[in-house]
């Protein structure tokens, strides 16, 4: 029998620390937080009580230190998981992850290597204001030798977080806060997609929509409503950046002609260009148009909703968009009302109440 | 020492004062107009009064999440730091701070931002400008003071900067409240057991601890510590004991959470700054209930006028979004 | 009189340093080993003795705590340039640069500014290994808020830096070790670049070779040999990154068609990406063919000679690349000939006799 | 506390072992074909020599830029690391490395790195792993050294890696090699006047500080200590007090620079740990120039036909370049 449940990304996440700790004696799972009553967002709830406080634990407020220990313990035999409840705490442990981490096997010739896994959650929304709400995939996702994922399905965060778990390689496991509450079919069983390749997540022969992390659910949204107007968006989720599955989107090119790509970090700071360039040098020619990028702007989020609700581009973006690139303007104020949701900009869900 | 009447009066009215803020912000907090994190200090008012009670306006100061109290006592613009919650265009910040990021550069309040420990060698770079400048026989240095908590001594950054302080003897002020929890996570799972002013002292420090809940004793702890900081001695490091009492974040109490061990919250309830302080007035015969109820009311008053005065301001216009990335 | 000299790239800093501090009382100058006897390659030699010990000087091995004690000093009236020797420790600072140092001025809403340069070192060379010879210009070039710029030639290290230390915002200043020694024009008075911009370094009507800071030398190389085969290469200097001119080079391509872009890093380390894919978004179907973009292999260099030798394209490969996009390949063994050099591949010139 | 003559001879082979092995390869970097940054340990010896005498291959040590000493003292190839300074294949990293990487993973030197302070973490990360076994009464924890200097100790990370290693009480012995110096720069630069060991000890580690050129006093401290981390009373920090003789980095002396105060290589020459112990050995009768001089002999011959092996090395194969990015 097929072990299939629908369940939200972060109940995913949280059965695959859960099955990860069965099955990894040498497996710990420590950050700020994780065994405290809030269990990161209820992603760690109740596993420490299931295999005890040495194996799932809290931390001094040392980024770099606990950084470079769980190195250390990974040399030693252990397979930690190390959570940051903000990307931007990462920023502190920059050196450990890209001078350590990342070359350690190849520095040593492959005689040694670092399981490890680092668990960061990007997000936005509630004021967390400018140094709490970075999107910094593209600074992790340049490092050669760190595995960089960001999935978006719950599905993809149960078996990438196992997989991750399973790799003895560093691991950068970024979680888009507003993906949590979202549910999906996890199939256990699934066989193994080793960190690796892009997915499409509808298909459609109109125009490709390649899009990162939380995008992809603006995307997919845009996607089931140009539908209603017999436009059929391909929708491809760049869950791995390393390295960018830049087949998978040529490909969908080949059927649609046009690319769209959607980012959730500021342009500046987007992954996407390097997506685009290396569609260029590759598979220049290809589209009938220029493609396009939708991402954030180039500075900081504010803190005030009153501004930083217009900073960020979604769904209707997305449509509007690819409304225009398909010539079909007039379906533009149709379609964004119907994306329109009476949900305050700043909230992930109906059940949110701040103040994170 | 606390000499006069007058001076713990005032220290009273300086706890009282942020107490009531921070209630205030609590109950408006409830109606979601607030869209910003915000860390409240309720229980911990003593260490800020007691502290700014020494320092002018020539003299600054670095905070950091939890920084209201650090504000006020600054002499930080209260009508502003509503606004600023609030995410209005007259808020301290524009609106683009929030409760984690304030500034009042007329009171002498720098910055507050949330990255914990991110102030710290700010407040110590703020010092070594002072140490640069002429030194004034009469007056001393001017002196910067950052307050921190007890999680934030993990960072090494905060090491980083006693060495560098220590070194160039500058006239700084480190606060170390230590309410002995770092979000739900208590000191005893984060740190082993030894005494944090103590490797302040062993970094070469002048430093001292004390009940961070007893403004008479802050008061008198930082007027040493600061009086040495401004002649020269170079840098002090206080460690402060107290609690918080609300939420690590936001305007609720969460005491059923059960992170806390049962009656721990009790105690220090018990050890309210502001109840000690009292008692201490009103036993020596100090103070009058008349003369208490006019402090609620001017209080109350005060800060009525202010959430008014911050309900009418504006919404930054969207396309201001873009400024100000460069000078 | 114009005060106009022949001066080493070294040399150039060390004047801009000079008469930075002569001008800027705020000014100091802070580094690992800026007043020791071997002054960061001779660039903050006789400083300290000009300026005294209080303005120049060295300072403990605390990258981050120093970042973020040079952004309060800023903050107090100080205008400090911080010196490390290679870009790799500036990974120890990762927090202070991005949290506080870019985003301060917008975080408080213009009402503060931190007025601070951080010099850091580039390179490659004599066995520096996986954790001394890092590019990691893309991880800095991509955070809104910073200034960031790699000067190739004399003139701009000296105009950039002096501009970089009377900029009110973090400027950072990236120079290529193997730059130092070369020679160039220094002309005093030539009004400054404000930081931004492309540099037309040779005009030509065939192709365009964008090129970041050293590999701008080895486009030089290569365009001076293809110039003696009648094929005028233009060499467009990409030296500030923060924003990317892709005016320039869209205009250099409008003249020749033809696009070349080389970089000192790792190929998804490469900050040619952005460039590219902006050039794609905005400029589609400028160019007769794809662009090429010749970059690092995207590992870390090891140490070993024998190795790392063949981890650096340069002039010959980007020579040979042009040729085969301008249809010549059967020039492409002379032109490779001449371009061959019987220094080490490990050393910048002659002079240099390790260890560093 | 060295208690046979065997001992103390076998400390002295060790380090003169180490001395001319640096010697050696200084004399043959000077032909350039070494091309990599290396760090001599010379003047030095005693720390790496009394540290590992009590060390067993289930033990593992960690070290930094400065790593042959380490390296040798813990029963590393040196032919291996001969050949890794030539950048062949039968390096003990591949070539990939040079001195400032070394590994013998069968000797229990896990590793050396150059970012200072990179392996500090590491080396507790390692510790703990090592906690986390079952504890065998018989023979203790596993113990794990990491050797790093003074300027090391400014790193914020060492502090917070002191912090954890007492919270855990890990068996991790912290070797400081105080040279004073930090490239050019002298300590009085770079740190206050206080001690080392001393902020180590505050922050609830056992610790204690010695002359480092006496290689009995490094021996007797090393005995303690990791007899002390062995049986689960947690963190050790040494303080040792010494002086590299030539060059930061390269194979010469340079005296001549100046940054050094004028007579003070003279001073610590005059300490040199070999010297003092080679006179005790001889003062005590527990040796004569005979067997000194077979020691000689003996050495020479190993370090000659450890340069022709490693001379005889493979260069790596150019392709072999991109192998091993991941596991
Ligand atoms: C570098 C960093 N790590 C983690 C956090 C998340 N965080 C915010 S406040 C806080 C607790 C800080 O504890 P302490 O310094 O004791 O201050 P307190 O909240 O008790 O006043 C944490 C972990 C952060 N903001 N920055
Ligand atoms: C993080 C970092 N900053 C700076 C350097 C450059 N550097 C290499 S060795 C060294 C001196 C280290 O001094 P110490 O720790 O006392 O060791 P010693 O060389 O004296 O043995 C410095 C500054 C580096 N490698 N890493
Ligand atoms: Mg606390
Ligand atoms: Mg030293």
């Amino acid at each position: 029998m097929r072990d299939v449940k629908t369940i939200s990304y972060g109940e995913a996440i949280r059965e695959a620390l859960d099955d990860g700790l069965a099955q990894y004696p040498e497996m710990i799972l420590i950050g700020e937080g994780v065994p405290d009553p809030k269990n990161i967002f209820a992603t760690t709830e109740g596993l420490r009580e299931k295999y005890g406080a040495e194996r799932v634990l809290d931390m001094p407020l040392s980024e770099n230190g606990m950084t470079g220990i769980c190195i250390g313990a990974a040399l030693g035999g252990m397979r930690p998981v190390l959570v940051h409840q903000r990307i931007d705490f990462a920023l502190l442990s920059v050196d450990q992850i890209v001078n350590n981490a990342a070359k350690w096997c190849y520095m040593f010739d492959g005689l040694q290597c670092v399981p490890l896994v680092i668990r960061v959650i990007i997000g936005r929304g509630w004021g967390q204001g400018p140094q709490h709400s970075q999107s910094l995939q593209a600074m992790f996702a340049q490092v050669p030798g760190l595995r960089v994922v960001m999935p978006t399905t719950a599905n993809d965060a149960y078996h990438f977080m196992l997989d991750a778990i399973a790799d003895n390689n560093p691991v950068l496991f970024i979680e888009h806060r507003w993906l949590h509450h979202i549910n999906g079919e996890v199939d256990k069983d699934r066989s193994r997609d080793q960190l690796v390749g892009a997915a499409v997540l509808r298909e459609g022969r109109d125009i490709t929509l390649a899009a990162f992390s939380q995008m992809t659910i603006e995307a997919l949204k845009a996607a089931a409503v140009l539908a209603e107007h017999g436009i059929e968006a391909e929708v491809v989720d760049m869950r791995c950046l390393t390295p960018l599955d830049t087949d998978s989107v040529a490909e969908s090119i080949g059927k649609t002609g046009l690319l769209l790509v959607a980012d959730c970090a500021p342009e500046m700071a987007s992954i996407a260009h390097n997506l685009l360039s290396k569609l260029f040098l590759s598979h220049y020619g290809m589209m009938r148009q220029p493609p396009r990028l939708i991402a954030y702007p180039n500075h900081p989020v504010p803190t005030s909703p009153f501004i930083a609700n217009h900073y960020y581009p979604g769904a209707e973006e997305i449509a509007e968009a690819a409304l225009e690139m398909l010539d079909k303007r007039p379906l533009t104020q149709t379609v964004k009302a119907k994306l329109q949701s009476d949900l305050a900009k700043d909230l992930p869900d109906r059940s949110f109440a701040g103040p994170f | 020492m606390v000499q006069t009447t007058a001076d713990l009066k005032q220290l009273y009215y300086q706890m009282l004062r942020i107490r009531r803020i921070e209630e205030a912000i609590a109950k408006r907090y409830r109606e979601q107009q607030m869209r910003c994190p915000t860390h409240l200090c309720i229980g911990e008012e003593a260490i800020a009064v007691g502290v700014n009670a020494h320092l002018s306006v020539q003299d600054k100061i670095f905070s950091n999440h939890r920084g209201h109290g650090h504000y006020l006592a600054k002499g930080g613009d209260l009508r502003r730091l509503l606004a600023e919650l609030y995410g209005f265009a007259e808020g301290c910040c524009g609106g683009r701070g929030g409760s984690m990021h304030l500034t009042d550069l007329a009171a002498g309040f720098i910055a507050s931002t949330p990255i914990v420990g991110g102030t710290v060698p700010l407040a110590a770079g703020y010092a070594w400008a002072e140490r640069n400048k002429k030194f004034d026989t009469a007056q001393g240095f001017n002196v910067v003071a950052v307050f921190f908590g007890d999680g934030c001594f993990e960072e090494g950054v905060l090491h980083e900067t006693m060495n560098f302080a220590a070194l160039k003897k500058l006239p700084l002020l480190f606060v170390c409240e230590n309410n002995q929890y770092s979000v739900m996570t208590r000191l005893s799972e984060r740190q082993p057991d030894r005494e944090i002013y103590k490797i302040a002292a062993a970094h070469g420090l002048q430093a001292a601890s004390g009940d961070g809940n007893r403004v008479d004793e802050v008061f008198t702890l930082a007027e040493t510590a600061i009086a040495n900081a401004r002649a020269g001695h170079g840098p002090q490091f206080l460690e402060l004991h107290t609690h918080r009492w609300p939420e690590h974040c936001g305007p609720n109490e969460d005491d059923e959470l059960g992170y806390r061990p049962p009656g721990e919250l009790a105690v220090w309830k018990q050890r309210c700054p502001l109840l000690r302080t009292r008692q201490a007035l009103l036993d020596g015969g100090l103070i009058n209930d008349a003369e208490l109820e006019a402090m609620e009311n001017s209080l109350a008053e005060e800060i009525e006028q202010a959430f008014q005065w911050a309900l009418q301001c504006s919404r930054p216009v969207v396309s201001s979004m873009e400024l100000h990335l460069y000078a």
